[in-house]
């Protein structure tokens, strides 16, 4: 892709620093934790750095040099931004700090009394549908809305092999639903979700959709005009970029329909003490200075992962997850929570470990052997109760991740067991 | 942080089971991470504790926690059960800074090591909250 | 202060490489924009990149060595700006994305009909007060909580030498208030308003009182306790700190009262489908990851400027503001909008040129001389047009200006004069 | 970017204030930088531009574009005006890479540098958008 050179992976892990970090005690670092936040190549840093200390000023309110500067790389980066999802507009994208917000801003745009736009009404009798694999980013803001307004939350079912549910779609999704939001590609099972049968739905009832990819953006070629949903949310630390930046996507038609959330500078065209007129979107909706270098250094990640190319990142990611799925399964007592194959999945893999606690596992791949994991619900609370758990330990791959940190892993799991044997 | 003595207890509660008679029993929740402990308490003249009964689910140190915590207060006086529920408390928040008084502590100086993991403290804490409330609820 | 070393802002200058720049053309650059946004010190970038390159990972959820090095620092930067404004606890410290979403945090918490606490319940007849010398990031938040309520939203006028008018307060503030928000230190005027009287005549009649701290925090020690409003709202690339990142302090009674705002991961207990439960302040108000690298960046600029301290940074900033009033009242035809002399005002001058535009001005002293200072309504749009003006030239000073610098300015509109003559 | 000619338009406006008889009269602002003008317009015969006259307020920019404007418009046809708006637009939206056209553009060839400054471009704009507004309702 892209003529890039080949993949190759030794090369990838020289570019992100951290990845030769000694641990505390001599460890060497094992980082399979990915789907929490991602790591930052040299490419990134050195970009946020260099704005920091020779461009930096505010965005959009300043005409000198310095603001000039830093106004075209901030609006450079959601050129890159646009591109690098296939926005039909770069209009269509605006920043947020992160996806949580993202989803915040669509769901505060519901039952606001002051927007007359029907489709963003919401009242009793109206209804809102997620999922039971939803992250809480993706839970809590409906539950909320629901609260505010006295709306119904419904969701999606979980299959015992981790896929979503959709059998009773045409029940779920009605003339009463409102809008549709599920996620893309599950942080917990690795799940990839396909949109087109619930979106084929979502349009015959006239409701809208909106897809949580914070886990499909940084790992696969994602074409929001291609999903054809109204809202896409991603986050910048998970696709190698900085903290602090996250990302709406939404139709410029629907963007333009909704009432403003935040309000402050910048999102205005005109102020009286008693009324305001707001700046057209993406302007409408970045109250306030927004995380200027932030987004500057999300536009170095964007460049990062096309240079590497989105097809051969996720090629790798899956060679990965099919090498770990099956060198995990050979360990007895060991269960995978989520699809057991490669196909539409990502790289992500939870399991649970038989008589052992996840937090123990966790702990001791790390002070043993700084295997870096995730254990806990992961932000997935209702999904560890569907399937009867409290937790799980989750190893997640990016780019940079080799056979031999599967490997490590593997040898950890083991050592885990001897432990507690 | 996994010392022998944890593993130990874990691997071999000592006095875990429900058990009758009992002024009070408590039911405590993590609910970052789901660790769970049912406690029972039963006192005797003079202030003596003269069982601490419990059951539980979660990670070795939560349920480790509870097994020493078990052998620690059985049989000595709701003081003295006490300055050690203080003593632990404070080494578990004092983020791997203080020195634990081993003559206090006993067996329970083994956790020293959590202190360091911020995630971990309220496993170590779980049954030691347990057995405050359960006390304060024996003596209501 | 701190026993440091005595203030020379030859030093200073050196910490902040984008002071040393030249500009396209040659041009050295004088930068008298900090009230728009602040430059800043190596201490500061040097701290970020160093944590992007060597200690990355995500905070809370994570229980490996990355995550816990994250984590401290994150919440190491809490307690620092905890202990730089004086709050009576670290749990009050709320990371936002910047002081609008700190402004809009609280606005949200009135009149969200979930809340039943009778201080946060806004309806018809209820009023709020703010002024016509605030900010837009203070008026819109409030203009859309009266349009989503009902509420009426009143103000306090400004004098002709730009001074909070509190003539009229007792009636102004009365039985219906529910909230007052004041800016702290104006942005345009930079007018140093004394809250005091109003807070006064706010628990007379036991509404809540908000500071808009944004240019007071970055400029002079402030002391929230000392203060006694209910919420303090600042931003941390006004203090040279990074973009990205803001900061709500506030009573922790009145946080722990308030419904959460964002939804999401982090600021939950436990979540199950249909309805959740919520961590303790200040998590129950930071949804999702938050701006990891930018907290500890601020806590950096923290350190910074308790280094050099506050006490002296005030010092040389009134010892600028003097030498500017002086030099700028005498060119001819140029008319100060806002204090004239050193009193109860900051480093912050705004102006008029008798016959030529704001933008003109600005334009003529970037090209020629690589003189950054903010032309337009400032966002104060309102302020403006109680002065009937369609905007200014603003000069805005920090701890790295220099009397040279003014100098450079007043010969600056000596030429734009003569080139407009 | 402040050419001799635009300080020449902005200090000696061309055909400046509102005059009678017009067919269509618009005002524009931009409410971000306050810039303001009032435009009319008076069309004859085959599409001639009789005059254009305006007042405004503003930076010198916003106010000398307006008085080229009377100057290249004032006596040409509504088609030949036509061109020249949108060139200027062209010009102006093209962040200082595009190549000015100077046999449309003529004088308004002087403003190519503004176009470098996203902020002053809806300066610039500010009359010729007017104008096109008043053209329309005039033709309406
Ligand atoms: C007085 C005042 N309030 C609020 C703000 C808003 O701060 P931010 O843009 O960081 O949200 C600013 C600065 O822009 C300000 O000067
Ligand atoms: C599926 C999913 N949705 C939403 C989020 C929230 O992203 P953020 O924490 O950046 O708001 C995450 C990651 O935490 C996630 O994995």
């Amino acid at each position: 892709m892209n003529g890039a050179a080949p993949f190759d992976v030794e090369r990838i892990r020289k570019d992100f620093p951290i990845l030769s970090r000694e641990l505390p005690g001599g460890r060497p670092l094992v980082y399979l934790d990915s789907g929490n936040s991602s790591q930052k190549p040299t490419q990134v840093i050195e970009t946020m750095r260099e704005h920091l200390a020779q461009h930096y000023g505010n965005v959009g309110r300043a005409l000198h040099a310095l603001g000039s500067e830093s106004t075209e790389a901030y609006e450079g980066a959601r050129d890159k931004i646009a591109a690098f999802i296939g926005a039909p507009s770069r209009d269509e994208v605006i920043f947020t700090k992160n996806a949580s917000e993202s989803i915040n801003l669509v769901a505060y745009a519901f039952g606001n009394p002051v927007n007359t736009d029907e489709r963003f009404k919401v009242g009793p009798g109206d209804e809102i549908v997620i999922s039971e694999m939803e992250h809480h980013s993706n839970i809590v803001p409906w539950q909320l809305l629901a609260q505010r307004t006295g709306a119904t939350l419904r969701w999606f079912p979980v299959t015992d092999e981790g896929r979503l549910d959709i059998d009773r779609l045409d029940e779920l999704v009605n003339e009463r639903t409102k809008i549709v939001s599920i996620v893309h590609q599950s942080n917990v099972l690795g799940t990839v979700n396909s949109e087109s049968p619930i979106l084929a739905r979502v349009r015959e009832v006239g409701a809208l959709m909106m897809l949580d990819a914070s886990q499909s953006v940084p790992h696969q070629p994602v074409d929001v005009a291609e999903l054809g949903v109204d809202f896409v949310a991603f986050t910048g630390h998970k696709m190698v970029g900085p903290s602090g930046i996250g990302v709406l996507w939404g139709r410029k038609e629907l963007l333009d329909a909704m009432p403003p959330f935040l309000g402050g500078g910048e999102m205005i065209e005109a102020v009286w003490m008693d009324h305001s007129t707001y700046a057209p979107v993406p302007h409408k909706f970045e109250a306030g200075t927004p995380p200027i270098v932030e987004a500057v250094g999300l536009g170095a990640a964007v460049d990062y992962l096309t240079s590497i190319g989105m097809e051969e990142i996720k090629r790798h990611e899956k060679e990965l997850t099919g090498y770990a799925l099956e060198a995990l399964q050979e360990i007895p007592g060991l269960r995978i929570i989520g699809p057991r194959t490669v196909v539409a999945r990502g790289g992500t893999v939870s399991f649970t470990l038989e008589g052992i606690h996840p937090h123990d596992v966790g702990q001791i791949l790390d002070d043993v052997y700084g295997i870096a994991v995730r254990v806990g619900h992961h932000c997935a609370r209702p999904l560890h109760l569907r399937f009867g758990i409290p937790a799980t330990t989750r190893a997640s791959f990016y780019l940079y991740n080799t056979t031999a940190e599967i490997d490590a892993l593997v040898r950890g799991l083991h050592h885990v067991q001897k432990v507690f044997g | 942080m996994y010392q022998e003595l944890i593993l130990e207890h874990y691997k071999h509660p000592q006095g875990r089971g429900l058990r009758e008679p009992y002024d009070a029993e408590v039911h405590h929740v993590n609910p970052t991470c789901g660790d769970e402990v049912t406690m029972r308490v039963k006192l005797g003249d003079g202030g003596k504790v003269l069982d601490v009964s419990y059951d539980g689910q979660g990670c070795s140190i939560s349920q480790a926690a509870a097994s020493v915590l078990h052998e620690l207060t059985t049989g000595s006086t709701v003081a003295e059960t006490l300055s050690v529920v203080d003593e632990f408390t404070r080494l578990m928040q004092g983020r791997g800074q203080v020195e634990a008084d081993e003559d206090v502590l006993g067996d329970a100086v083994a956790f020293a090591g959590v202190a360091k993991f911020p995630a971990r403290v309220k496993c170590a804490l779980l049954a030691w909250m347990a057995y405050k409330d359960a006390l304060v609820r024996s003596q209501a």
